[in-house]
């Protein structure tokens, strides 16, 4: 497989905040990527350069291999990205979807080809094509964005938080359509989502963004702060419900943790003697299927705390798990490490 | 199509209907349509030096001459006068009436009397700064009460109305003014008929040496028709009010 | 106050007995504003995108004399025309002077910097997801542009009505460049000035609410299509 | 209890679609309720009603007992409503979090208050209180917005989504923030979101709005057509996958139908001799608490249909289910109720 | 062309020699387009704000007279006010006319209609959200009035400038009801008219030059303004 896509040593600033500071990454063609990553973490950032509706202040962009730069226009029309913000022009529904099918002059068929893309994401053009951009709801408003750019059959198609404030219906009309595209036109998809739920089912490889930089391991959970530096040279953080979580190495109060999924051991009973130093008790709450993995993720509050854990479904179903269960996290002080 | 020939004026020939009288006899008697535009008398000779008219009617005598002199302007031939007046309020507070321009000029400015000059270089105005000096004042440019309106007669006669002050008009604006006040205004003449006060209009052709565009024969034909006897004689005849405005005088 | 009760019934008198000279005024009138007003418009409308869309070096310091030059008092733009087409100077040749072409030249360059800066300042008040929708739907800079003003549309309206009104109302470049000339470059305001020159201020007034009552037409006429691109 | 809010016979339309007909609804002081329902099913519609930014065009709103009509600006200041669409100020995070208590008069405390709102919602206030209105990420600029309706302490606190672009974390710490609302100072909250985990783990109650009308049956699955009309009386919806969805009644090709998910069957095996119509396999993607039944919903996917059902947590272990399990739906073709 | 470089040179002349008439002029100018576009800001930008944001019946009658009367000539507007203000008029004990107070009076119904007009289009091109924002935050009328136009603060400044540039370089009505007097009522565009009367069109220039300098140090302060607002 071939790279759609690359980055080399990409940084972007706002100010001095640096935001995004990629060394490297590629898209494969024809691949469905997720990206996940708390806020702020430069997801929409990564997608305006990757749309060229921004430059990097450092690094190149290539696209099948070629350096971007001097052809950004042209490029422009084979990445199309849909806005974390849906924005729609103030016009018709109609016009918004046709619209850059007329700027590309591709005339023919404009009708069928609008209502398609409407009916993809579950509108129905009877009721809809004539509407104007005031007359939706935000989620019906979200679906047209989309649609105008389902319609565009692009080769890169980036989403940022497509199902942000969409049904669930939709979002799995936009779970179909998404595999559509990829099908039917060899598009290449990029997705950002905090539902992991649906992320995790549509895409087949999930990258991370923490604090601007890539991160290898994919999704973690994240632990925030206050840390308080112990006298037995660890930091320990205070939950909700009094039980403490310990973590080692060095960071200040503020410093926030990140811990992978699958080093989070669930047991149902308390264990005696584990060499673990975290041992928190909590209920789980949801469990989701991962696509990519084919394993269970499988989410606990701890004392206002969501952790997840990542199990086999073999493990999953020894231990009975189901939500509401009480279980215990063993999390070992060395699994935290610091952003 | 009919030839165009243009022409630069004073506001007072327009404002009076003068031209507007005069125009359509022209163009009957020679088929020459006159367009003309109406503007201060120090622009409108500006107009004739730069070419940008064929002909010109003002009266500013001194600086005529000056054009003349320079090779700008040619022809020039006098056409018809009337004369100026000094207007003051009914009630005259410095007691100007009946005495001669001179001495009117000088108990003004002994009393401090509310004078309003157009202060705009027209032939109305060049003849009032001749007054001062035949009156041996010096022009009053500071005085509290000496207001300089730079604009045109009319304007500045209505400035001197709302404030009750004197000026100097020519009479044929005077008379337009009388009729907007349907012959009752707040000011009246009070000098009058002295020989300095005589306002001269006369013709000029621009020089086509300078400018090789212009219709100078049109003009040569206006100049013409309007010194000819019959045209003199019809400029005699325009009244305002039952009043004669202009007085022909060509060839004299 | 008498003077505006006998405009009314002048402009009334006017109007009913469909006199002459004031039609011909109107045409004129209508003639060279409507030319000045779609020029300006031709030539403002895409600087002022320029201005209010890009960043370009010098840009602050364009718009501010932008800004400066909407000060720029008519009879000055009558004198600086009138340096170039008046026979001595450099356009002499072409005849403009006393014309109504020279006229709108002279209007056009009045009613240029609120064009210019009311259509930068419409442009520079929409949303940035504008851009950025548009540019993700592929639009190339054409494009850009079009969908930009177009999505301004009620205020670069605006700009174009302001600058209606500027130049329909305007006397000083009328007189200067057009001369005021009867049947030929008469236009209401010149008439107007003429008759207040010779003291007849109730015929003023008339001709001033024939102008208002023109542009109270023009208006309604705008503010149909306004309504029509709403709904 | 006494009702908060009450509405009577209220309809509200736009040109002349109908988008909300409530005969009765009441929102109780001190609940916490949540509010769901398909794209364009008139949440936003009622959000804003409650708010008083809309008016009814029939019926009438009391508040505490009270006709709200000719007190609406009195009122203003006891509700607040995070709009869908956050929106903030041309100001700096600070000021916007600081712009109602202003409006109050309520200067004391200020900065301490707006930082607590800010820190509420995780937000360092240190980083982001002077920052601009166009510095910030999506799901920061949704956290400013719902910090400067915190630090208001409404009497009725009305959240339009407030989670949609928010990350887990956050998401976790608004869930926080809204039960310690209630705790301190007597808040009523209505939320609206699609995240449904999330909601049913907030609210101790939840209201299902379907085309503008209540539903008192709380959220239900939603099919969409088309359904073809079959010999046997019966309406047919073919799935992706060729499976075929039977329901009785009449309806148009394009009719929507809503399912009980209390009334849909899960099973391992393919059950012999059944009185349900359908038999449907499909896989477990996803199950959650729900909090206000202490039941487990359970989102199976059947040829590109996601249906719920609701469990206890006692079958959910007798089956063992878990995410990524193949089971059978049974449901009745009369189940199905007609939107 | 000579009058242009002529004008130049003479406008330097002006300056430097610090000729009294001219600094005399240039005065008069700033204070009473200074009274008339505080007054008439004063004045528009709350009727403007109504008239973008509220909808009243005979709203869209109303904006259709603002827009027309955008086209009002000044010399019209002089004929108004002193129908009023003139001895015969109803005002005339006021003693306005030839004053300074009187043409700001003239230019302040000159300023209003483009300051409601682009401030009701300001108010009006702003985003529903922020309306709906303000009041969920508790905003009462006069929040609502004061946040509205802060948020759409730019393009009031616009309205603004406009204005100003407008009042700055209008002529008619300063001739009208200030007289031109020397030393009183002599404003920079009146001192121009006179100087073209005159035929001393590098003289006129030179003061249109002159009134440019004036509104650039303006513009620029307000630039100056606006950058700090943003930063
Ligand atoms: N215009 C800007 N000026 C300054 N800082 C900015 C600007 N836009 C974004 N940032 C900051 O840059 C960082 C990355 O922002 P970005 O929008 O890429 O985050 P994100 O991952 O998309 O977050 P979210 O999940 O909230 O959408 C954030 O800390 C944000 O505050
Ligand atoms: N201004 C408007 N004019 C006309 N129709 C409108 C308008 N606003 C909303 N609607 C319609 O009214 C219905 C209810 O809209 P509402 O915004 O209340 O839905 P919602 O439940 O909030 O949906 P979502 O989940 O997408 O936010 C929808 O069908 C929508 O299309
Ligand atoms: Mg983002
Ligand atoms: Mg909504």
């Amino acid at each position: 497989m071939t790279a759609l896509m690359e980055l080399h040593g990409v940084v972007r600033r706002y100010g001095d905040r640096v935001a995004l500071k990629v060394d490297h990454l590629s898209l494969e063609e024809g691949r469905i990527v997720g990206l996940v990553g708390p806020n702020g973490s430069g997801k929409t950032t990564l997608l305006r350069l990757l749309a060229f509706l921004d430059r990097p202040d450092e690094g190149t962009i290539l696209f099948r291999g070629e350096e971007a730069q001097g052809r950004r226009e042209a490029l422009r029309r084979e990445v199309t990205l849909l806005l974390q913000e849906p924005f729609l022009l103030k016009r018709s529904v109609f016009e918004n979807v046709a619209y850059g099918l007329k700027l590309r002059g591709e005339k023919e068929h404009l009708k069928s080809r609008v209502d398609e893309a409407l009916r993809s994401v579950g509108l129905d053009p009877a009721r809809f094509a004539r509407r104007l951009w005031f007359q939706l709801s935000g989620g019906e408003a979200q679906r047209v964005a989309l649609a105008s750019r389902l319609v565009l059959r692009p080769r890169l198609l980036l989403l940022d938080e497509p199902t942000a404030s969409v049904d669930l219906h939709s979002a799995s009309l936009i779970h179909e359509a998404v595999l559509r595209a990829r099908r039917d036109w060899g598009t290449t998809l990029l997705l950002v989502s905090h539902d992991l739920a649906w992320l995790y089912d549509v895409a087949e490889e999930v990258v991370a963004l923490y604090g601007g930089r890539v991160s290898e391991r994919g999704p973690e959970n994240l632990v925030a702060g206050p840390w308080i530096q112990s006298k037995e040279g660890v930091l320990k953080r205070r939950l909700d419900d009094g039980q403490i979580l310990v973590a080692s190495g060095s960071a200040d109060a503020k410093a926030l943790a990140a811990l992978d999924p699958s080093s989070v051991v669930v047991s149902l009973d308390r264990p005696q003697g584990t060499s673990a130093r975290n041992l928190l008790k909590g209920t789980v709450s949801q469990m989701t299927y991962e696509n990519a993995s084919g394993r269970v993720l499988v989410k606990v509050l701890v004392g206002g705390l969501a952790l997840t854990a990542r199990l086999t479904d073999h493990s999953v179903r020894e231990l009975g798990l189901h939500p509401g269960l009480e279980v215990f996290l063993l999390i070992k002080a060395s699994a935290f490490r610091w952003l | 199509n009919a030839p165009v020939l243009r022409m630069a004026t004073t506001t007072s020939t327009d404002n009076t209907g003068l031209l507007d009288y005069l125009a359509p006899l022209f163009k009957a008697e020679t088929g020459i349509e006159l367009q003309w535009v109406s503007v201060g008398t120090g622009k409108a000779l500006e107009l004739g030096k730069n070419g940008d008219v064929d002909v010109l009617l003002v009266h500013a005598p001194a600086v005529e001459l000056q054009f003349v002199e320079a090779g700008h302007l040619v022809n020039r031939r006098q056409v018809m006068y009337n004369d100026f007046v000094v207007i003051g309020p009914a009630s005259d507070p410095a007691g100007i009436k009946g005495k001669t321009v001179a001495e009117a000029m000088k108990v003004i400015a002994e009393k401090k009397a509310l004078f309003v000059s157009r202060a705009d270089k027209s032939g109305t105005h060049t003849a009032e700064l001749g007054l001062w000096e035949e009156a041996q004042v010096p022009v009053p440019d500071k005085e509290q009460w000496y207001v300089q309106t730079g604009q045109g007669m009319l304007p500045t006669i209505n400035i001197a109305g709302e404030r009750d002050g004197y000026t100097l008009t020519d009479r044929g604006t005077f008379i337009k003014y009388e009729a907007n006040h349907d012959g009752n205004p707040p000011l009246v003449i009070l000098v009058e008929g002295d020989a300095v006060l005589r306002n001269q209009y006369s013709v000029l052709a621009v020089n086509p040496a300078n400018h090789s565009h212009i219709a100078y024969d049109l003009a040569l034909k206006y100049i013409d028709w309007m010194v000819k006897p019959e045209t003199q004689k019809a400029i005699g005849e325009f009244k305002l009010m039952n009043k004669q405005l202009f007085f022909p005088n060509a060839g004299k | 106050m008498d003077y505006i009760l006998e405009g009314f019934s002048i402009a009334i008198g006017l109007l009913l007995s469909a006199d002459e000279e004031t039609f011909s005024a109107v045409f004129t009138t209508l003639r060279v504003s409507t030319l000045s007003i779609f020029t300006s418009l031709l030539i403002g409308i895409p600087l002022g995108f320029i201005l209010g869309y890009h960043h370009f070096p010098g840009r602050r310091l364009a718009r501010t004399v932008v800004d400066t030059l909407l000060a720029l008092p008519t009879v000055v733009i009558g004198l600086l025309v009138y340096a170039f087409i008046s026979r001595r100077g450099p356009l002499g040749e072409l005849g403009l002077l006393f014309s109504l072409k020279g006229v709108a030249i002279g209007q056009v360059i009045l009613a240029l910097p609120i064009v210019i800066a009311l259509t930068a300042s419409a442009v520079e008040e929409l949303d940035e997801r504008l851009r950025q929708t548009l540019l993700t739907l592929g639009a190339d800079s054409k494009g850009l542009a079009l969908s930009t003003l177009w999505e301004a549309r009620y205020a670069v309206l605006i700009a174009a009505i302001t600058g209606y009104g500027r130049v329909i109302s305007e006397v000083g470049i009328s007189m200067m460049i057009g001369g005021n000339i009867k049947w030929h470059t008469r236009t209401i305001t010149t008439a107007i000035a003429l008759e207040t020159g010779k003291g007849q201020f109730g015929a003023g007034i008339a001709l001033g609410l024939v102008l208002l009552a023109l542009a109270f037409i023009v208006n309604v006429g705008v503010s149909f299509l306004r309504r029509r691109a709403t709904a």
